[in-house]
This record gives structure tokens, sequence and C-alpha cells, in this order.
């Protein structure tokens, strides 16, 4: 089991980099449903069988969907959509924001590591446990949760309508 | 050592036995459809026309692998394979009998639903990566269809987590033997989860990502040679799939009259005997389903999908979920 | 069960929220804005899930859980926006949605 | 029934609500019923406290009422507290007895003006503010009070707001009054930092323990404290503001120009008496102050030809015995003397109002002449509050008031022969000019001829003040008249520490009476001097008006000795002088400069403003790392 966990680790880590680095929309959604499915690994690994179940089949198999539903729906794949992406994404473009990635690991790395305890994670949290206590202690979480959903639907169906008000030229997109 | 060995025997027998139930299924298929349609069907090569099937392998086997250039290469190699992996994937949680199973997970059913719920990648992607308008639209209608049809077969199945208390498959067929098989309280959900399994697997009459009359064959439009054949059969696979999962969750699984025997290999043959028959049967009844239905509408589909089944699936929830507590 | 050092775990959430970070950054497209944004979210998740893992406390699955549903939301909003700038504007550059300059 | 001691300012405050939210709505009769009825009301309640004083007095002599906790700020706890004393209860009797007839008669006397709400919702505040100031409990709600009247003060000035004079009076009796209010307010934080409390009555207790007779802490408070009182009395120096305000109506300066608001400084130094007795210097400053002031206003009252001028100075003048009184720790004598001045001075300004209503707004008493046969009942009252004021013996209550302060100018302890002599020729000048003005606007031949003729309205309050300005005095005879000290036995709970008070007494009866026939003697003969030089024989001043010299006196006397062209050069101009040079503030420039960086500022950020959603989400991230730096690595 660890060393699915280091090895689901590196997979992930490098999915995303690949998803950052993508020309290509749909290599970019595949390689961040890999990592997607890696951290469902490092969950199951670390005894969160719920939650590992629930990454897949959300995260992997719905939200990404979605994203590959759009790519389709624009039909941005093909070559020049790619041309025009290698146009926006300059090697000058990569300096600051790496810089200030760079940094932010590197915190994340010191205040981790220069913790000095380092304890031992991972036991078996069954999906009932997380079952009782999402409806018991987290009650409240769940209703807002529900209502954070709801405005979700009810925005993106109107923001999905084909015409807008004020809609200034048609297409028949 | 031999718990690892039979592991090792039971992932064999799964990807044999059911990658070669896929071609049984083609054969049986095309005579059952022939019987009810009142023809023949075929009957020359072999007994029954049994090396048909055979036939029809060495032809797909041979057929020119052709890679359009206009595809984004890489991406159509991948989408047959992602379908027959995640099919065959979640046969790994199906109890066949007591013990025979690849995993005995304790969230087996998620497991299911998150193989299932990739299984839509292989059809889109396989859209979009033929660059192909009707592909695309074939892709689209898969993706839109099966994101629908998901969400209301999770739901459908809370019912016999609701009532059995566990995602664990195994458990969920003990429990059953226990009380009585699901098909009879669970009638509702059972008939929400065999319709989003006919729609997963895109079979008719959920067949519109390929719908031959509006989109020449739909997202597989550019495939051929094997790679056509590998959807073909993770059609069947996920077929066989759907039945398994129906004769596991409603239909007791392996339970059955043991006519006498009591322990050792013979019992566990016996109630596998019972599994195959239960899955034979749901089997038939996806063949006679094709058999006897039109193709609906896209609009329809969709709409049947979010108006009529996800709302019905949510009041199976709550209604399994209030007996359950009144019976407390 | 297993002998992973909650540390690691943490780690690997840490290098993956940099990467989105770095992708939401870089990234002009706003399709990859937002898959960048998954990440993120999902390395918050991840971190939660390390640490519910450590007390083996079912609060961090519960976390996560509440992270996927925002994140749905968000993805549903998102996408719905990124659909009309499409058909407005006719390029997913966030860039040119910059005509009112804030 | 002390209980009912909140409805006493209350009512009035009601009836300004009522008539500021809704008295374009109530016409002009119900306008006139809220606004005197409120304070009608509070009349009737204050009297029956006064009885409830009288026949069950409580204990100690005073009440106290907590509303409610103003402030809670650590010890600093100031209450809306309403405390009754008898100094307190004359106050509170004078001020809503006399304004009500003071309503009562400005029903008919302003029922021709458009503004008639707004005229009755100002003084309806006037009282309320007026009774706050009189029944606080602590020193921080009688400053509201003591503003509070100052601003229905400017108010009131400025009725008529559409002349610029009018405003011109207001704001300067607003400003002027504001130089005095800021002593007594440094006053008040002298005495809160130093004595920890504003609780007036604890104030006093509490310095009467810590501070040495004499100290100087004791001398500079009652000095500031003074500063605050001569603003709001019109005394030397800050006179030069009451003579202006009477360009307010009549009955405005007759309620707070003369009878109410402008003895508020008397009180307060009254009700703060135990810090004087502690600074016998600020005492004698007090009547110093007072003496000078009589005598100024009594010349300057002489050239006046304005006859509400002449009232005015003449309060001033009055108000400056009372200030003498103080001075010589003749507490209850400044007391009795503001009271029947209340009554004599509304009386004669009400009077002097009726005439100015019925001669069409004609206030030049050499216009006047010979109204004493068309508006005879305004003539008798008027004399009778002239009598009052010029102090004829026996019959008028300013005589008894008068004659006490005076007896007790000589004979205190902190009395002097001088201040004696400056206060009988202070009445010998009071009686002149008062009856300069009788003779000259009623008497002799009649250059105008009279409009319309007052109402019961305006004639009621005129005869009722003028039954007290005649009974007024009966309540406190001198010593040898049978002695009758009923209005110093009330209020001797509220001096009780003032020591030294008793030894009066042992004076014999024989100076009191020389004394007396002095000042009787002055009195009359200024009379009888303003009889000669003002109507039988006016030629002898017109002869002395064609020298140079005396002309030059009569316009320094009346500008008022030439105080406001004194500040106008020595505080006015060279403050114009300063505004001018300095147009372009000096101190703009720094504020122009940080407005320079500001604007630098806005304009390096707005750079920032991209529209790049990017761009904003590495600011964000940028941030974060600098907060998270800052957390992990401090």
């Amino acid at each position: 089991m660890t060393i699915a966990f280091y090895v689901a680790s590196a997979v992930a880590l490098f999915a995303t980099l690949m998803v950052v680095t993508r020309r290509n929309p749909v290599h970019a959604v595949l390689y961040l449903m890999v990592s997607l499915l890696a951290v469902a690994v490092v969950f199951f690994t670390l005894g969160a069988h719920f939650a590992a179940a629930l990454e897949v089949i959300i995260y992997a198999g719905a939200i990404i969907v979605l994203f590959v539903f759009m790519i389709m729906l624009l039909n941005i794949g093909p070559p020049p959509s790619t041309r025009q992406e290698s146009l926006l994404l300059t090697p000058g473009i990569w300096v600051g924001p790496s810089a200030l990635s760079v940094l932010l690991a590197g915190l994340f790395l010191y205040v981790i590591l220069a913790g000095g305890r380092s304890v031992q994670a991972g036991s078996y949290v069954d999906a009932k446990t997380v079952g009782i206590s999402m409806f018991e202690i987290y009650f409240l979480g769940v209703e807002l949760a529900s209502m954070i959903l709801l405005a979700g639907l009810v925005g993106a169906y109107h923001l999905g309508k084909r015409d807008l008000p004020d809609e200034a030229e048609g297409g028949n997109g | 050592m031999n718990e690892t060995l039979g592991t090792l025997l039971i992932i064999a027998f799964v990807i044999l036995g059911v990658l070669h139930v896929a071609p049984g299924l083609i054969w049986l298929e095309r005579r059952l459809l022939a019987l009810w349609q009142d023809r023949y069907g075929p009957n020359r090569v072999g007994p029954f026309g049994l090396f048909q099937v055979l036939a029809d392998a060495i032809k797909m086997f041979f057929k020119e692998d052709w890679i359009p250039p206009f595809a984004d290469k890489a991406t159509f190699i991948l989408a047959p394979c992602i379908i027959n992996v995640t099919a065959l994937t979640a046969f790994a949680v199906i109890p066949f009998a007591p013990g025979w199973s690849v995993v005995d997970m304790s969230v087996g059913l998620l497991f299911f639903l998150a193989m299932s719920s990739l299984g839509v990648y292989s059809v889109t992607l396989a859209g979009w990566a033929s660059n192909n308008k009707y592909s695309l639209l074939g892709g689209l209608r898969a993706s839109a269809q099966m994101l629908g049809y998901e969400v209301f077969m999770g739901l459908s199945l809370m019912g016999v987590v609701l009532m059995s208390g566990t995602f664990n498959l195994a458990k969920i067929v003990e429990a059953q033997q226990n009380t009585i098989w699901y098909c009879v309280p669970q009638f509702l959900g059972m008939m929400l989860f065999l319709i989003a399994g006919i729609a997963e697997t895109h079979r008719l009459p959920f067949d519109l990502p390929e719908a031959e009359a509006e989109l020449i064959a739909g997202f597989h439009s550019e495939y051929s040679s094997m790679k056509f054949g590998m959807f073909f059969i993770g059609e069947y696979i996920g077929i066989t799939l759907i039945s398994c999962l129906m004769t596991v969750l409603y239909f007791g699984g392996w339970d059955g009259p043991t006519f006498g025997i009591s322990e050792g290999l013979a019992l566990k043959l016996v109630q596998f005997g019972w599994f195959a028959a239960k899955t034979f049967v749901f089997l038939c009844l996806f063949i006679l389903l094709r058999a006897s239905f039109c193709r609906p509408r896209y609009d329809q589909l969709i709409a049947f999908g979010w108006k009529i089944m996800l709302p019905l699936s949510l009041a199976n929830l709550l209604i399994t979920g209030a007996a359950l507590l009144a019976l407390e | 069960m297993t002998s992973v050092p909650m540390d690691h775990g943490l780690l690997l959430a840490g290098l993956l929220f940099a990467v989105g970070l770095a992708g939401v950054l870089v990234r002009r497209n706003i399709l990859y804005v937002l898959m960048s944004l998954e990440i993120m979210m999902n390395s918050a998740a991840l971190a939660f899930v390390v640490a519910g893992a450590r007390w083996s406390q079912p609060d961090g699955q519960i976390v996560f859980i509440f992270i996927v549903t925002v994140a749905a939301a968000e993805v549903a909003v998102g996408l719905a926006l990124v659909y009309q700038m499409f058909k407005r504007m006719k390029t997913l550059d966030a860039d040119a949605a910059s005509l009112m300059r804030g | 029934m002390l209980d009912l001691l909140w409805l006493i300012p209350a009512l009035p405050l009601a009836g300004f609500l009522v008539l500021l939210f809704a008295g374009e709505k109530l016409g002009k009769s119900g306008v006139a019923w809220v606004g005197a009825g409120s304070v009608g009301i509070s009349a009737l309640i204050a009297g029956l406290l006064k009885w409830t004083f009288l026949t069950s007095p409580p204990e100690g002599h005073h009440f106290t009422q907590a509303l409610w906790t103003w402030l809670d700020v650590g010890a600093f706890k100031p209450e809306i507290a309403l405390y009754l004393d008898p100094l307190s209860l004359v106050m509170t009797l004078v001020v809503t007895g006399v304004g009500f007839l003071i309503h009562l008669y400005s029903v008919g006397y302003m029922h021709d003006d458009e503004d008639y709400s707004r005229f009755f919702a100002c003084m309806n505040l006037f009282v309320f503010a007026m009774l706050i100031l009189v029944l606080a409990d602590n020193l921080l709600l009688l400053y509201v009070g003591w503003e509070g009247v100052g601003l229905c003060s400017y108010l009131l000035i400025g009725f008529w707001y559409k002349d610029p004079a009018n405003c011109k009076a207001a704001q300067k009796a607003f400003i002027v009054t504001r130089v005095g209010d800021t002593a007594m307010a440094l006053g008040f934080f002298l005495l809160v930092t130093q004595l920890g409390t504003l609780q007036v009555q604890d104030l006093l207790e509490r310095a009467a323990t810590r501070w040495e007779p004499g100290s100087g802490m004791a001398l500079a408070t009652a000095l500031l404290l003074l500063g605050g009182a001569v603003g709001k009395s019109g005394q030397l120096p800050l006179q030069t503001w009451l003579p202006d305000a009477m360009a307010g109506p009549t009955p405005v300066s007759a309620l707070i120009h003369a009878a109410t608001m402008v003895t508020a400084g008397v009180y307060l130094i009254a009700r703060t008496y135990v810090i004087y007795t502690l600074a016998p210097a600020a005492m004698a400053a007090v009547a110093v102050v007072g003496a000078l002031t009589l005598l100024i206003a009594g010349l300057a009252a002489f050239a006046q030809s304005d006859i509400k001028r002449v009232l005015a100075y003449s309060t001033i003048s009055q108000i400056g015995y009372m200030f003498l009184a103080l001075g010589v720790g003749a507490w209850s004598a400044a007391m009795f003397h503001f009271m029947t001045h209340a009554f004599f001075k509304a009386l004669l300004f009400l009077a002097a109002g009726s005439v100015i209503y019925a001669l069409h707004h004609e206030q030049n008493i050499f216009k006047m002449g010979g109204i004493r046969k068309q508006l005879p009942l305004t003539y008798r009252t008027f004399l009778i509050g002239a009598s009052s004021l010029a102090a004829i013996p026996f019959i008028t209550s300013g005589f008894y008031s008068k004659d006490a302060i005076l007896y007790q100018a000589f004979t205190s302890e902190h009395g002097h022969f001088l201040l004696w002599l400056a206060g009988a020729l202070g009445a010998l000048m009071t009686s002149a000019y008062t009856f300069r003005m009788v003779f000259i606007a009623f008497f002799g031949e009649p250059k105008t001829h009279v409009h319309h003729k007052p109402g019961w309205v305006m004639n009621f309050p005129l005869l009722a003040l003028a039954f007290l300005s005649t009974v007024g005095g009966f309540i406190e005879l001198p010593h040898f008249m049978g002695h009758a000290q009923f209005f110093a036995d009330f209020m001797a709970p509220s001096f009780a520490h003032a020591a030294g008070h008793a030894a009066e007494a042992h004076h014999g009866a024989g100076l009191e009476i020389g004394l007396m026939v002095v000042a009787m003697a002055l009195g009359l003969g200024g009379i009888a001097a303003a009889y000669v030089l003002f109507l039988a024989k006016p030629e002898i001043i017109e002869e002395k008006m064609k020298s140079e010299g005396n002309r030059k006196l009569h316009a320094f006397l009346f500008s008022g000795l030439g105080f406001d062209k004194l500040y106008d050069t020595l505080f006015v101009n060279p403050y114009c002088w300063i505004a001018r040079v300095n147009k372009r503030d000096i101190v703009d420039l720094g504020y122009s400069f940080l407005a320079a960086v500001g604007m630098l500022v806005h304009f390096l950020l707005g750079l920032t403003v991209t529209g790049r959603v990017r761009w904003y989400a590495a600011g964000i991230a940028a941030g974060c790392l600098i907060l998270m730096s800052v957390m992990v690595f401090t």
C-alpha cells in the first residue's frame, strides 16, 4: 500500500504537470482525469475508500466529463485551436507564475517538513461512519451544500440558455 | 500464497469467461432476433451457425487497422480501450458465488458506479478523436445521455444500500438470503436501474449515440478492424455486467435451491450455476428489448431521464428510507 | 494498515496546489484556468482527507464531499459562462474579456 | 407627587416634537394650544411640586430622579437625572410660570406671523433646554441644557431671518457666548479631572473636603465657570451680544433675554457656590464684574432710543446686581432678585411689546409719546414694571430685592463700601433711565397713533405679571420690617455650605435703615431728575447736545461704551486680516500634497486594473504567499 501511495503520488504530480502544459484541451482533460484517478488511489491507500469512490464517480465521472462535453460543444479540439493555444503560450509567460508557484511550493515544503513530526496517516474509515457524522454533526453543512448546488443549477441553466436577452449578435451555436 | 493463487485464478476466469461470453452473445443475439423476427439468422457455418462468430472474429482481426489522418491518434486509440478496461474492471467486485470474487471490497457498489461512470469517456473520446461531425455528434449525445442516466442509476441503487446497510455486493446477496430478494421491495428501484443500465450500455432503445439512420454509425463511424471490435465486445461486456448486477442486487445473486449439496466445490458450482442462469435471463431480456422497441427521439430521451426517471428514483429513495425508519 | 507519513500526503497536496496555481496564472485559455482551479480544489480536498485519515476521523472525507459539491456547482456555472463567452467573443482567451478593465 | 418631575421638561419637549413634525397641519389654534398648553401644564406641575416642598419637604430638601444611564464608560457614568432642590425649584417655577405667561402673550403677539408653528416649536424647545439646564443632576446634562438654550437663543434672535441684520445679531449672540462657554467647558474638564465626578452635589462635597480655601485650583475653576456665566448672562466683558439680541420678536426678548436664559449664569454660580466660597478672590471678581457691569449698562441705557435696547441694557445692569449679590455671598438675595427681576422685566418687555404691536413695530421711543391715554392698561402695567425696576419703595418687589442686595453688599464679610456705592449709584441711574423711557414714550405729545389694541391673551399676562411684580417682594422683608424671610428660609437648604451668611443680622437696624434711606433717596432722585430733564424741561438736554463734546459722549454711550468697536479692532479685524492674508491656506498645502500623493497612488494602482483575471489571481496568490510567509517566519 505504501508503494501504491508513492506511485500514485508520482503519477498524480506528473499528470497534473501535463494538464498545465498541454496545448490540446482534450489531452489536458485526459491527464486531469488521470491525475484525479491517481488521487483517488491515494485516498484509497489512506483508507478513505468512500472518498476515493466519490472522487472517481463525481470528479472523474461527472465534472471532467462536463469539460469534455464543453470542448466538444465548442469544437475546440482540432488543430486550428491548438495553434492558437501555442500563440497564447509564449515562453516568457511562464516565468512569473512559475516563480510564484515554486515559492508557494517551497513554503509548503518548509512548513510541512520543518514541522518535524512525522506521524503515520491512514486508517480505514468506512462509508457508514462518514454518512452518520455527515448527517449528524455536519447536517447544516449538507443543507448549505444543497443550496449551493441549487444555485449552481439555476445559474448554469440561466447562463446556458440559448438567447440571453442582451445578446448582441446571434449565431446559431 | 494459496489465496493469491485463488485470486489469480478468479481473475483469469473472469477475464477469459467474460471475454468469451461476448462472442457467444453475438451469436445468441442474432439467433434470438431472428427467432423473434420470424427468420433464420446465422445457421450455415457450423452447428446452429455457431462458427459464424469465429468467422466474424477472424474477419475483424484481418481487416486493415486504419487510423484516419485527420484524427487525434493517441485519443483515437485510447478510446476503445477505456470501455473494455472499465467494464472488465467493474467485474472485479461481482461475487459469482460465495468467496468467488476478485476483491471483496467494502465499497464494491461504488466501485461499480465509478467504473461505469468512467465508461463514458470511451464513447465521448472516440467521437471527438475521429474528427468527424457525425462522430462528434454521437459522442456529444453519448456524454449527455450518460451523464443524465448515471445520476439516477446511482440513486436507484441507494434503495438497495439502504435495505442491506452496506456497499459490499457479497453482503448485499447475503442480506437478500436472510430476508427476501430485493426485486420485490425494490421493484421500482430495479426498473429504474434496468433502464439506466440499458442507457449506460447504449443498447436499444437508448442507442442514439450510434443511431445509424441519423449518424451513420455515430461515435465509431471511423473505427475499423479490431478497434471497432473492441467497441463491439465492450458493449456486450457492459450488457453482461448490468445483467450480473441485476442478479446480485435484486435477484439474490447465487441464492437458489442447492439440491442437497451443502459444502465444497460442488456447492460453489451449483451456486454459480444459479448465478449464471439468472444472468442469462437478463441477457435474453436485453436482446428481447432490442427486438421489440423502436428508437425514441433524442430530446425525448434526455427529458425522460431528467424529468421522469430522476424524480422517480428520488421518490424511491425517500419511500424506502421512510419505510425503513417506520419499521425500525 | 498503511504506513504513509502524514507529511508526505500533505506534501503531495501542496505540490499539486502549486502546480494548479501555476496553471491558473499561466494559461490564458479559460478552460485551462477552470481545470487548474479544479486541481487546486482537489489538492485542498486531498489535504483534508489526509488529515482525516491521520486521526481516523470521518471529518476529512466530509469536507471532501463539501469541496466536491462546491466544485460541481462552480464547474456548472463556469462552463455555462465559458459557453456564453465563446458565443459572444469567438475566443476562449480570458484576457480578451477585459473590456471593462476590472 | 415628586415623581412627576420628569414631566416638567418632557412636556415642552413633546410640544416641540409635535410642532416640529406636525406644526403645519395643526392650524394656528392647534399650534397655540400645543405650544402654550405644554408649558402651562409644566407650570402647573411645578406649582404642585412647590406646594409639596412647602408642605412636606423631602428628606434633605432635595429630590433626585434618575431617568436612565446616559453613558457607561468605566468610572465615567453620567446619568440622565433630574435634581430638584429649592434653588432649581425656584428657577423651574420662574421658567415655567413666566414662560407660560409669555407663551400665552405670544399667541396674540405672533398671530399674524407666517412661521407661527416654528416660533412655538423653538420656544418650547427653549423651555425644555432651560429646564434641563436648571434641573440637571450633573454638569454634562447641564451643559446640554446650556448649549440647548444657546441654540434656541440663536434660532429665535434670527427668527425673522429674511433680514440679514437679524441673522448677524443671532450669529453675534451665538459666537460671543461661545467664548464664555469654552471657558466653562474648560472649567468642567478641570472639575472632572480633579474631583472625578460630574454629579453636582458630589462635586461640591468633594470640593469642600479636598480643596483648601483659597487654593489655586478652586480659584481657577471658579474663574473659568465665571467665564461661562459672564458670557451667558451678558456681563462685562461679554455683554455686547445682548443689546443686539433684541432683533428677535419681543416675547423672545422677554423670555430668553430678560427673564430666564440670561440668568443662567447666575444660576450656574449659585449652583456651584461652594467652589466660590473656597475662592474668595473669585468671589471678589464676581462682585466687581457685577458692579462694573451695572454701572456701564446703566450709562449706556441713558443714550438709547430703542425701547427694547433700553430694556436690554437695564437687564444687563440688573443681572449685574445679581452678580454683585453673588460676589458678596448673598446667594439667596441674588436668587430673590432673579425672581423679582424675571417678573418685572418680563412685564416690561411684554408691555413694550404691546406698544410695539399697537404701533406697528415702532420701537423708537422718540416717535411714540403720549400713548398713555391710548393704551391705558399697557401704560399702567408698564408703569408698575418700571416702578419695580426703579425700586420705588415699599410697594414694588424690586425694592425689596435690590435693598437686600445693597444691604448685604455693605454688611457681608465679602462686601465693601465701594460695591455698595456702585450699587447705590446704579439705583440712581436705573430709576433715571427707566423713567426717562416712561416719560418720553408715554407722556407728552402723541407723535403716532395706535393701530390696533392688544386683545385679552396679551393683556392677561401683563396683569398677571404686574400682580407678581408687586406682591413678589413681600415674601422677603427687611429685618426692621417684620423680618419676614420666607424666601431665604426656603432657599437655605440649597446654600447649606455658605458659612458666615447668618452674620448679617448682627448689624443694627439703624445701619439697615440708613442704607435703605440713602438708596431710596437716590432712586427717587433719579425719577425726579428724569422728570425734570425729559418731561418738564427737555430744552436743557437740547442745550447740552449742542456742544461737540456732549454729542460725542452721547454717541459713545449710545454705542454701549464702545465695546463693539473695541472688540472689532482687537479681535475681529486682526482675525479678518489673518484670514485675508491666509486666503490660500498654508495648511492646505499639506493637504494638497496628501491629495497629490493619493492621486499618484491611485494612478499607480489604476495601472494594475487591467481587467485580466489572471493578473488578479496572481495578485491574490502573491498576497497569500506574503501573508503566509509572515505567519510562518515570525
